[in-house]
């Protein structure tokens, strides 16, 4: 149904020559697997699909197509939507050759352990999908298929209040964990479209920001550096919580920093407004002042 | 055959870990890999770990030397350790192919390194044979490998249903696993039952031969194109053994270490002169080259076990087995 | 750094806090490290009117000069803590006294967030801490050194987030 | 290799012995010459022409060098000021330890070269890793033919090894030296202008199987290939020696592939004819 009418847009958009490549999802390995596509002939659009496990968001390969002449097709979820909003706040890409096709998201499903089909009703939804606020596209050219009703969410600071409330030594344990584990693969930071730096920090070697080996303080370096440079440009997409290959709760340190700048400079979004600064790319004269 | 009740697996386990280290696959955490045997620990004996066990050979992070500069001066002190023996309990036949991978990078050509012979000298290695897909996306038969059956270890166990059947592959293992732990083992005449099929199948006869013809294929660009960039796939694979050398510095002293490095990042082969592979379609194009035509035409192997844990983890669900048989299919016009 | 160390006065005898649960690496004579990043404009100058005020204040601090309390990264805190600092003070002009007007405002955000991520990640917040402190206020830095210096002490050596080696 | 006796711990051949600079000829304004041996007076490994050597300031970092000749107890090593290493080797002083192991690589086809004429072809540094074959060549002066150096730089100033070029290899028999800058000075007597453009005026001729040995800038050799292709020489007689970043030396850490061949241990030398059965990722 939705897929049928993103074949004809699709189809439309390629055929009268308005964009040069559209960006979607086809079917994977296996039938809960869905993956980004690249198309640029209308005869490629039946590959286009959209089902429960097109998790992936397609926003950041926008940065890949941001010299291209033709403008360029993406299909936005709602926090796809958001996170375009964000690269068009950081003059990543330019408003004029991106097309956004809006589509309503139901939530993504989990992936289930086994190959054999089953019923996809069943399947619980995805934890970023859980903590989802905006399933409708926020910014869009044409909608495809009717707006879903605002979900409420679960209270999306829970785990970081309860982990506030531990004592030091136990969130300093919990963490030291968790990024024991990093295998610094760096995937959280590859999918996220508040990474969009044409030079990561941590690549340029030379400068020796971060050490090369794999061990605590390399990773907690790591971690807390990329929770600050996401700061008020987090779009809570969940995406370097899904991708992390080690499980790692990455969405826990940036709802912290969320939750944080709500606090003290007053709520704001990321990606929910063209307009709106930042947190930490403007300021107030009355901000609090803590320091004295 | 020799046959242990799978039941009474920790018994012995308890036992060898008593004289050795012992390195069993531990699941916890959202996570599985090769750790040193606790009692009480969640062991994983029912697939392949996540992480290979390509660390218990050549860590993630490899202290080599430690030196200490004064003035002009300076002194280098080497940091190889005698590893006391250690027992690699229950890697798969996918691993184990990959340690023989690894074995022809480290240990021929010319040169051998000694980090990595000195551990794996001191390792016996006992395997677990698979009786089918332990995960949907694993096709080590695709690859050569016989799922039940690993190659290049000391100790093989099959999986016979309720019983593991042990069978010594080499001297070393005789002696200090059968022998040695006799006591622990029954006789059985149970057979090894049938292989279950694999949902995932690739052919890669004359992989290599084609791609020797494609180096500038289309066909990069277009895979290339979803790919994140990020290190998952070789950080996970069991087989992937690039790896950086740097150092760590602190004032007049430090020491240079190893670790690994991955094919997929953009500062990995940049240079003062600037970076022959610039853009993602080349880091992919070697990637694949490197697993399907480089590492088959220096050293005889493909440098793929088909254990599917880069199919698994990829953020994008880049595919191995999809890009093998969009090589077979692709015009050389 | 213009402190005459010939007028520092004597180090008072510290007892350590848990000297008994840990003595090897809390020695009587423990002197906390701080690593201050001070702003060229106002901090730097405080400093050093400190010094030419031969005002006393504990030898805790190495002071980093920075050319606005907003170049500091968040990765130097970072940094510090990793290579053995035991505290991190982070010092700039005035909010409005900012030599490049507005500065030191987005400090102030920065840093506000950096302390709770910090203490989120099991670091106790006083451990990094930020001021003003303007170019006449020797005193106010000779006080915030040694108030931040007896909290450290406090507080004993740090051993989180540390590098091994 | 076997019979060469490498500069490595006996731990692992990663891991490096300690040396330290016996003598520092600065070039150019960024190209110093070091000389290095052993803390004891000793070279550190005998190399064969076009090897390299792996050198290291302990605390600054480690690059791989080409060793641009050798003395009876020393190496010398041609640098460039380009980066962070190269750096702290330009500030550092004679007597200061550093760390060399190698010898890597294949060096020079010494068999293919004999009884051959050569012709040398280098821009800027590039003539570092040549000079190894030149001086073997002079040394060995009667296992050799024809030699001809056609050398190139950017300006007078910047021509590396002035002893060599305007003392020690006017002397020699047989010797033909043609040098070129992009841009000359009042001084300045010789040609100016590009190596290639010089290459096809000199005309060398490819006669007698005559073996063309090649190192520059990327662009430069570009354009020689061109020049040397018109003028009819060889792809298997023209080598030339290539870069990558390397690490381990050893052919074990696997960045410096080309296609399955590791420049550490298949190269740093390569015929024409060979780089053109890899893929072009250099």
């Amino acid at each position: 149904m939705i897929t049928e009418q993103m074949r004809a847009i699709a189809k439309d958009l390629l055929e009268k020559g308005e964009v040069g490549t559209v960006i979607g999802w086809e079917k994977g390995t296996f039938w809960y697997n869905s993956t980004p596509l690249f198309i640029s002939k209308p005869e490629q659009v039946d590959k286009l699909v959209f089902d429960e496990f097109c998790a992936n968001n397609l926003a950041k390969y926008l940065l890949d197509f941001k010299l291209a002449e033709t403008k360029t097709a993406v299909f936005v979820k709602g926090c796809d939507a958001r996170a375009v909003n964000r690269l068009l706040q950081d003059n990543q890409v330019s408003r004029d050759k991106v097309y956004l096709i809006g589509i309503p998201c139901p939530g993504m499903k989990e992936a289930p352990k086994t190959a054999q089909p089953q019923d996809i009703a069943g399947l619980p939804l995805l934890t970023k999908c859980k903590m989802c606020a905006t399933p409708n596209p926020v910014l869009f050219d044409v909608m495809v298929g009717d707006p879903v009703p605002d979900k409420k969410v679960a209270d999306r600071f829970a785990a970081v209040e309860a982990l506030e409330g531990k004592s030091a030594d136990e969130k300093y344990a919990y963490w030291g964990k968790m990024f024991e584990k990093c295998i610094r693969c760096y995937a959280c930071r590859n999918v996220c479209p508040a990474c969009n730096c044409r030079e990561c920090c941590f690549d340029a070697n030379g400068l020796n920001w971060l050490g090369k080996q794999n061990n605590l303080p390399e990773t907690q370096m790591f971690s807390m550096t990329r929770a600050m440079h996401v700061a008020g440009r987090c779009i809570e997409c969940g995406e370097c919580e899904r991708v992390c290959p080690m499980g790692l709760p990455i969405m826990e340190i940036n709802r912290k920093v969320i939750k944080d700048l709500n606090e003290l400079f007053g709520p704001y979004d990321a990606g929910m407004n063209l307009d709106d600064r930042p947190p930490l790319g403007t300021y107030k004269l009355d901000d609090p002042e803590k320091f004295m | 055959m020799k046959a242990i009740a799978k039941a009474k697996l920790n018994t012995l386990l308890d036992a060898i870990a008593k004289e050795s280290n012992l390195l069993v696959p531990v699941s916890g955490d959202g996570t599985s890999k090769f750790a040193p045997y606790t009692q009480g620990a969640q062991l994983s004996f029912d697939g392949r770990t996540l992480l290979p066990p390509k660390d218990v050979f050549f860590p993630q992070t490899e202290k080599m030397y430690k030196f200490k500069t004064n003035g002009m001066n300076a002194s280098v002190e080497t940091a190889l350790e005698a590893p006391r023996l250690q027992v690699l309990f229950g890697i798969r036949p996918c691993d184990a192919k990959s340690i023989h991978c690894l074995d022809h990078v480290f240990l021929t050509k010319g040169y051998v390194d000694e980090f990595y012979k000195a551990k794996k000298d001191a390792t016996l290695i006992v395997s677990i044979g698979c009786n089918g897909p332990a995960q949907p996306t694993c096709f080590c038969k695709s690859m050569g490998v016989n799922p039940q059956e690993a190659e290049g270890v000391d100790v093989h166990l099959y999986d016979l249903g309720t019983d593991y059947g042990v069978v010594a592959k080499t001297e070393k293992g005789e002696k200090l696993f059968l022998d040695k732990y006799a006591s622990f083992f029954t006789e059985t005449t149970a057979q090894v039952p049938a292989l279950a099929d694999f949902p995932l199948e690739v052919n890669v006869d004359g992989i290599t031969e084609k791609l020797e013809k494609m180096f500038d294929h289309p066909l990069w660009e277009e895979v290339a194109k979803k790919c994140l960039g990020c290190g998952a796939c070789t950080y996970l694979c069991p087989t992937c053994h690039c790896f950086d050398i740097s150092a760590r510095v602190a004032g007049d002293q430090g020491f240079r270490f190893r670790c690994w490095d991955s094919c997929m990042f953009s500062e990995y082969t940049r240079m003062s002169a600037g970076n022959p592979r610039p853009s993602k379609k080349e880091r992919v194009r070697n990637r694949m080259l490197h697993k399907l035509q480089y590492f088959k035409e220096r050293y005889g192997d493909l440098l793929c076990t088909g254990c599917g844990r880069c199919l698994s983890k990829c953020p994008v669900n880049m595919d191995i087995t999809k890009i093998i048989k969009q090589v077979r299919e692709a015009d050389l016009a | 750094m213009s402190i005459n160390t010939e007028a520092l006065p004597k180090q008072p005898e510290v007892t350590a806090p848990a000297a008994t649960a840990i003595p090897d690496v809390t020695p009587k004579e423990w002197i906390p490290r701080i690593v201050g990043f001070a702003c060229n404009w106002c901090t730097y100058a405080g400093a050093d009117l400190a010094g030419l005020s031969r005002l006393h204040y504990p030898p805790t601090v190495r002071l980093i000069r920075v050319p606005c309390s907003g170049r500091t990264n968040p990765q130097f805190i970072i940094r510090a803590f990793q290579r053995g600092a035991d505290g991190v003070l982070v010092a700039g002009c005035h909010p409005g006294d900012c030599h490049y007007s507005t500065g030191n405002y987005f400090t102030r955000r920065r840093f506000l967030l950096m302390q709770r991520l910090l203490e989120y990640m099991g670091m106790d917040p006083r451990r990094f801490q930020a001021r003003w402190i303007s170019g006449s206020e020797g005193p106010k830095f000779q006080q915030v050194v040694t108030q931040m210096s007896e909290d450290i002490k406090a507080l004993g050596p740090n051993r989180k987030m540390r590098d091994a080696e | 290799m076997s019979e060469i006796a490498l500069a490595q711990n006996p731990v692992s051949p990663l891991v490096p012995v300690v040396c330290k600079i016996t003598k520092i000829v600065t070039e150019t304004p960024d190209v110093k010459t070091f000389h290095v041996s052993t803390l004891d007076g000793k070279k550190p490994f005998t190399p064969m022409p076009g090897q390299l050597g792996m050198v290291s300031i302990l605390n600054a970092g480690e690059g791989m060098f080409s060793i641009t000749t050798q003395g009876e107890n020393h190496l010398e090593f041609s640098i460039k000021r380009c980066g962070v290493l190269t750096d702290a080797l330009h500030e550092a002083e004679v007597g200061q330890n550093i760390t060399v192991r190698g010898p890597y690589g294949n060096g020079f086809p010494l068999d293919f070269c004999k009884g051959k004429d050569i012709l040398f072809i280098g821009g800027g540094i590039g003539l570092a890793p040549v000079r190894s074959l030149i001086t073997y060549s002079i040394a060995h002066r009667q296992d050799f033919g024809k030699l001809q150096v056609i050398y190139g730089s950017r300006s007078p100033a910047d021509l590396v090894f002035k002893e060599d070029l305007f003392e020690n290899w006017t002397k020699v028999p047989d010797l033909e030296l043609n040098l070129t800058v992009d841009r000359g000075d009042e001084s300045w007597k010789g040609n100016v202008g590009f190596v290639p453009a010089f290459i096809e005026q000199l005309a060398p001729s490819p006669k007698g199987d005559k073996v063309c040995v090649l190192c520059g800038p990327p662009i430069m050799i570009k354009f020689c290939l061109q020049s040397l292709a018109k003028l009819g020489f060889k792809n298997e007689n023209i080598i030339t020696t290539l870069e990558m970043r390397m690490k381990c030396g050893v052919g074990k850490c696997g960045r410096c592939n080309i296609g399955s061949c590791f420049v550490c241990l298949d190269g740093p030398v390569f015929t024409l004819a060979q780089l053109q059965n890899l893929p072009p990722e250099y």
